[in-house]
């Protein structure tokens, strides 16, 4: 199997504080990574740090074997690198039609958007149906099915999800779930952040769990903890 | 107010190193303080060539009185107190400044006091209201402070009796004696607008139609020109100087004109009026205190402006001329005096002068110190734009043409 | 503020108090007042935008309407000129009081622009009511200050030297007190973080209320001692290019820091005044400070006194 | 009343259209970065020289003046961008800081202008001369010129930012920075465009202000602030916001002279202007909440 990102020793931080220090992972082609942990850990950080939002003060990222330490967020897009960001509220005054052909904006994405288009609506049938509505009139599940919806249309080779399914209700996360598993199913290379470990197992190959800014372990399916050990890990030790 | 004796005996301990006494040097100063940047600039600049081109034929000529001369700018910007009060003080510490020249600074004149505490000679050439306010209630304590421009009296007094002659000799057919009149508020054209509404009322006409325009930009005069339409009057007349609004006003109204004959202040006097109105200005009338004489009317005027053009490649609007001959006078005042640190007798001699200038007989009023207009001074001059080009046809003596009936009357 | 800096604002003091008995000629010392004028101008705007956060766009408008007061009182009502100038400090803070009235609820960029269409409106104000303000053409020939038979107009700006850099000094050391005192930190606070106004139920509305006034009162006052100085009132005062250029001796200076732009006003007066001598220098000098700022603004957003700071290795606190 | 009404009417879409065609160009530089560019009458005035200088000191004629006024005013606004705006991106006073570097950019074009161009007054060619006769009010066929072109513009721009891509990424960008980023949009690069259309609005004001008043270096300074009213009415929301204050504005202005003559109409604006934002802190068409 071959690298798809390689990220390595990635210090970085907001002004002089720093949140990242010194964070390995990676992902080969075709497989599907989960990374947990805490809140306030720096899972968001490293998101925003591959996907060129954030500079880091150290470290490098290494997509597809091209170096994009210091590339613009956009070329990262054009090169299929796409995030999709937690909570994302993306254009609120824009309809959500409107938002999905914008968003097949790089020059790769825009070949054969309108194809990539009619899947998204099969995955979502709630976004064809609401396709005149603004974004800042749907609801969280539908926000959420829009913000991948977004990056499937960005014609990813490597799809960041973060925290997904955060704050919805039970019928919803579900059917988020499923939708989440039927990408992965086709083969696009998966991160995912979650809260549900128990789904990323089921979903994902391997899973890090991010604490302090630091990798604190990696799971594969050679040590695939119990449920106990997930909440453990969570809560620390003294937790219950 | 202060009284000049007096000044000099309560400053006398301090005098000795405060006063700055004009040292007795080869070069003279002349001071320009002049808008020369900012909204005025354009007026500013003429300014300064104006006094630059005199300085310049002075010390070509060899100086005057084994002086020559060297011209120092202080810019009054925007005309804000401060601004003209600084620039003011700049020139009057120098010590080699041997007279200040100007055709205004502030719109107020306040600055004639500092020039009067430090009796400095200080030539001005506008808002002859504001500097006959300041000198008038005691003119002794300003022997140095002379206006070039006339009292503005004949602006208000001198219109009906033109328009009324040119109606009596046939030139023009009124239907009624009627007004309709607009200004801007500012204190020359209010002053100017009253003036007139009075003058002619008292002459036996109706007033139709008076506004007011709030002083600075106006693009659209269409709400006072319907008014004008409704009832066409037989004079109109607009006393804004801004040639921006002036020309906006009359191709406002050359899009529906009423059979009335239009009078414009001042405004169409500026150069770039004519350039910019082309055809749309031929007709209108306006008058002139203090300007330049046109050349066929004046040796005087053709020679200075001729030399301006020559000098800077455009023609001078008033200031240029007003400003070369501020200078010329006061070298001719030294010239006689022959002591340029005794600016008082210099001061007085200009007071007692009688000139040729560009812009006629230059002589000054004991009372105001403004120069004196009429008959054996300055002449109000009142021109017609005819196809591009400025005719003076009254006064008589001066004039280069007669008035035509407006293209849109006919 | 720190010792350092206490100690170089009193030596500033003295130096500049002892100024007149080595600057003899009239043009200098007049230079120097119209310097104190425009510092007092700035360190109390500096008390809005700088330590207040609060961008009021009308400060100038302030001092104009000190400018008025002291002009209007002393020929229409014949008041005492020094009467007529603290008068200005009283009228500029009922004015304030009323901007803030809509400015406490505004945000951002909507206080720039009302407080900016409050300093027009007062413009149009004083041009409409020519019979009182004179218009476009202003009021002059005010009277001079006088005590007993000392005519202050009679000796080459002695005295009017002080009483400017007295306005300056009181209102400098007034507003170093407010930055120190309780309402100053907080104002501190809330510019920095916002969400610290809510978490400590502090009311933004008051604070901007407070600060409007108390940045008002000296500005109107100055505005007085303006109109007496220069015996002469014209509405240029509300205009864009005053306010053009205290603010950048504001934002040169430092803002927040209140000696910086009392400093920056004395450098940027003289130096635009050296700049108004040389022949064709009349517009490019306007050019060079504007870029003076943007140069600022982008190399030392704390202004020069923040790189004195640096350079005297004593930390800006502000 | 017919025969005061109707001029009436004409001023105010006369009006209207010149302030539409100004503030909208405020408008889209506000929805999209966040800056308010205090040099956007500069930016027409600039124009306006340019097009002087190509039409009548060169000769070339009044559509090569248009273009390169327009084009001189593009580049001058992407500079402001490079220069004045960008590097105070993210910081965290930017919107307060760029109307300090605007406003100074505005005093260097201004004064440069004056070095530059002289003082004295200039004017540019009418595009087409005569009259035209609006329901009976006759009008200078360059001003109905105007009142055609300022819709026609207005509406380019808003099926430009509806319906193209680039223009939606403006939009997309003004709503939220960092998923424009996430889609592939180069934001930085955006803001260029955003300044680069909103300076092309300004040079169009300008050439056609240009040939109905004198060109002076303060030529845009007053419709600048007539400008500020129409966005700070509008609420800098939307470009539909825009417009719409723009033309209530222009129609105001005009019935309040013809009411209460030219005289205090800038008063009563700017009192209304301050009452509606004591009322509707965000504007008469802005949201309600912040």
């Amino acid at each position: 199997m071959s690298r798809l990102l390689d990220v390595s020793g990635i210090h970085a931080g907001y002004g002089t504080v720093p949140v990242l220090h010194g964070i390995d992972i990676h992902l080969d082609k075709g497989e599907a990574v989960g990374l947990f942990g805490p809140n306030g850990h720096g899972k968001s950080t490293l998101l925003r740090t591959i996907s060129g939002l954030l500079r880091p003060s150290r470290g490098t990222v290494t997509f597809d074997g091209q170096d994009i330490t210091t590339a613009k967020p956009s070329a990262i897009v054009a090169a299929g690198l796409i995030h999709a960001q937690q909570s994302n509220t993306l254009f609120g005054d824009m309809g959500v039609e409107e938002t999905l052909e914008l968003s097949a904006f790089s020059p790769r994405a825009r070949d054969g958007w309108k194809d990539r288009l009619a899947e998204v609506h099969t995955l979502f049938p709630r976004l064809a149906e609401r396709r005149r509505q603004k974004a800042k009139t749907l609801s969280g599940g539908e926000r959420q099915m829009l913000s991948i919806g977004c990056a499937l249309m960005c014609a990813p080779r490597l799809l960041i999800l973060d925290e997904p399914t955060l704050g919805l209700s039970p019928r919803l996360k579900g059917e988020l779930c499923a939708a989440i598993a039927e990408i992965a199913k086709k083969g696009v290379p998966l991160i995912v952040v979650e809260q549900d470990v128990e789904f990323l197992l089921t979903l994902t190959d391997r899973l890090y769990l991010v604490e302090q800014g630091e990798v604190a372990r990696e799971i594969d399916g050679s040590n695939a903890p119990d449920h106990q050990e997930i909440m453990d890990m969570y809560f620390g030790e003294g937790a219950h | 107010m202060f009284n000049r004796r007096n000044f000099l005996a309560t400053t006398a301990l301090v005098a000795s190193f405060g006063l700055p006494a004009l040292a007795q040097a080869d070069v003279i100063k002349i001071g320009v303080l002049a808008p020369v940047s900012g909204p005025a600039a354009a007026d500013g600049q003429e300014m300064v060539n104006g006094a630059q081109m005199a300085v310049d034929e002075l010390n070509a000529g060899g100086g005057v009185a084994g002086h020559t001369f060297e011209l120092v700018v202080g810019d009054a910007a925007d005309q804000s107190a401060a601004a003209v009060a600084t620039a003011a003080e700049r020139l009057l510490g120098d010590r080699d400044m041997g007279a200040i020249v100007t055709g205004y600074a502030s719109g107020s004149n306040f600055e004639i006091e500092m020039m009067a505490e430090q009796e400095m000679i200080y030539l001005v050439s506008a808002n002859s209201a504001q500097t006959r306010d300041i000198i008038s209630e005691d003119p002794d304590a300003f022997p140095t402070i002379w206006s070039f421009t006339p009292s503005f009296d004949a602006y208000n007094t001198g219109v009906l009796p033109v328009i009324e002659g040119l109606a009596a000799d046939g030139s023009v057919d009124l239907p009624s004696k009627t007004l309709a009149l607009i200004s801007s508020d500012n204190p020359y054209s209010k002053t100017i607008a009253e003036g007139l509404v009075e003058s002619f009322t008292a002459g036996g006409w109706d007033v139709t139609v008076n506004d007011l325009v709030p002083f600075g930009e106006v693009g659209d005069w269409r709400g006072f020109l319907a008014k004008v339409r409704q009832d066409p009057p037989a004079v109109v007349i607009n006393t804004d100087y801004l040639p921006g609004n002036a020309a906006a006003f009359m191709s406002q109204f050359m899009e529906q004109p009423t059979d009335s004959l239009v009078f414009i202040q001042y405004a169409p006097s500026v150069p770039e009026f004519l350039e910019l109105t082309k055809d749309a200005s031929s007709g209108v009338l306006y008058n002139l205190l203090g300007g330049t004489l046109p050349t066929s009317a004046s040796e005087r005027a053709k020679d200075v402006i001729g030399k301006y053009v020559e000098t800077f490649g455009n023609e001078p609007g008033a200031y240029g001329p007003a400003l070369y001959e501020e200078v010329m006078l006061y070298a001719a005042g030294l010239a006689a005096v022959g002591d340029p640190a005794d600016r008082v007798a210099i001061g007085e001699w200009i007071g007692q002068s009688s000139t040729e200038t560009a812009a006629g007989t230059m002589a000054f009023d004991p009372e105001t110190h403004l120069a004196v207009q009429g008959e054996g001074g300055i002449p109000l001059q009142f021109y017609q734009i005819q196809d591009g080009k400025r005719v003076l046809f009254a006064p008589e003596n001066y004039a280069d043409g007669s008035f035509k009936l407006p293209p849109w009357m006919e | 503020m720190t010792r350092t800096q206490r100690l170089f604002a009193l030596a500033a003091l003295v130096l500049l108090a002892i100024v007149p008995f080595f600057v003899t000629d009239s043009y200098t010392r007049h230079v120097f007042i119209v310097a104190f004028i425009y510092a007092t101008v700035a360190v109390n705007w500096d008390l809005s935008l700088g330590l207040g956060g609060l961008f009021n766009f009308g400060h100038v408008a302030f001092f104009g309407i000190g400018v008025y007061t002291a002009a209007i009182l002393t020929t229409a009502l014949d008041v005492s000129p020094w009467i007529a100038i603290p008068a200005g400090g009283i009228t500029a803070a009922i004015a304030a009081l009323i901007i803030a009235l809509p400015v406490a609820k505004l945000q951002g960029i909507y206080v720039v622009l009302v407080t900016f269409a409050f300093g027009q409106l007062c413009l149009q104000i004083v041009l409409s009511q020519g019979d009182l303000t004179g218009g476009a053409e202003g009021l002059v020939r005010l009277p001079y200050l006088t005590i007993g038979d000392y005519k202050f107009i009679r000796d080459f700006k002695f005295a009017y030297y002080y009483l400017a850099l007295a306005i300056l000094a009181v209102s400098v050391i007034v507003l170093l007190l407010i930055a120190q005192s309780p309402f100053g930190k907080s104002l501190r606070a809330v510019r920095d973080n916002p969400d610290y106004a809510a978490s400590r139920g502090i009311s933004v509305a008051r604070q901007r209320v407070l600060v409007l006034v108390a940045s008002s009162v000296m500005t109107g006052v100055v505005g007085g001692f303006y109109a007496i100085y220069l015996r002469v009132a014209s509405p240029e005062v509300f205009g864009f290019s005053i306010a053009t250029l205290v603010v950048s001796m504001v934002l040169i200076g430092g803002a927040g820091s209140i000696i910086g732009p009392a400093i920056a006003a004395l450098a940027l007066t003289f130096a635009t005044e050296a700049m108004a001598g040389v022949r064709g220098m009349e517009e490019a000098r306007f050019i060079i400070v504007a870029v003076a700022m943007i140069v600022v603004l982008q190399v030392a957003p704390g202004g020069v006194v923040d790189i004195f700071g640096r350079l005297l290795g004593s930390g800006r606190k502000t | 009343m017919d025969g005061v009404l109707i001029p009436t009417l004409v001023s105010g879409l006369l009006l209207g259209s010149l302030y539409a065609l100004m503030a909208s160009g405020l408008s889209l530089i506000w929805t999209t970065l966040g800056v308010f560019n205090f040099a956007h009458g500069a930016l027409m005035t600039l124009g306006a020289y340019i097009a002087w200088t190509v039409t009548e000191q060169l000769g070339l004629g009044l559509a090569a003046g248009f273009v390169a006024g327009i084009g001189a005013a593009v580049i001058a606004g992407v500079v402001i961008e490079l220069l004045l705006v960008r590097p105070f991106y993210g910081s965290r006073n930017m919107m307060l800081i760029t109307v300090m570097t605007t406003l100074a950019a505005s005093t260097i074009i201004e004064r440069g202008i004056s070095v530059i161009w002289g003082p004295r007054l200039k004017q540019l060619p009418r595009v087409i001369d005569g009259q035209v006769n609006i329901l009976g009010a006759p009008v200078s066929a360059h001003e109905t010129l105007i009142i055609v072109l300022a819709p026609a513009v207005l509406l380019a721009l808003w099926w430009y930012t509806g319906r193209t891509r680039s223009g939606r990424s403006l939009r997309a960008v003004g709503q939220n920075q960092d998923s424009a980023a996430l889609i592939g949009i180069d934001v930085p690069r955006t803001f260029s465009l955003a300044f680069g259309l909103s300076a092309a609005l300004a040079g169009v004001t300008g050439v056609l202000l240009g040939s109905i008043r004198f060109i002076t270096p303060g030529l845009g300074a007053d419709p600048l602030v007539n400008a500020m009213i129409v966005v700070i009415f509008g609420g800098l929301g939307s470009l539909g916001a825009t417009a719409g204050a723009a033309y209530v504005i222009g129609m105001m202005e005009a019935l309040l002279v013809l009411w209460l003559g030219l005289y205090w109409t800038p008063s009563v604006l700017f009192v209304a202007l301050i009452a509606v934002l004591v009322f509707r802190p965000n504007g008469l068409f802005g949201k309600v909440s912040a």
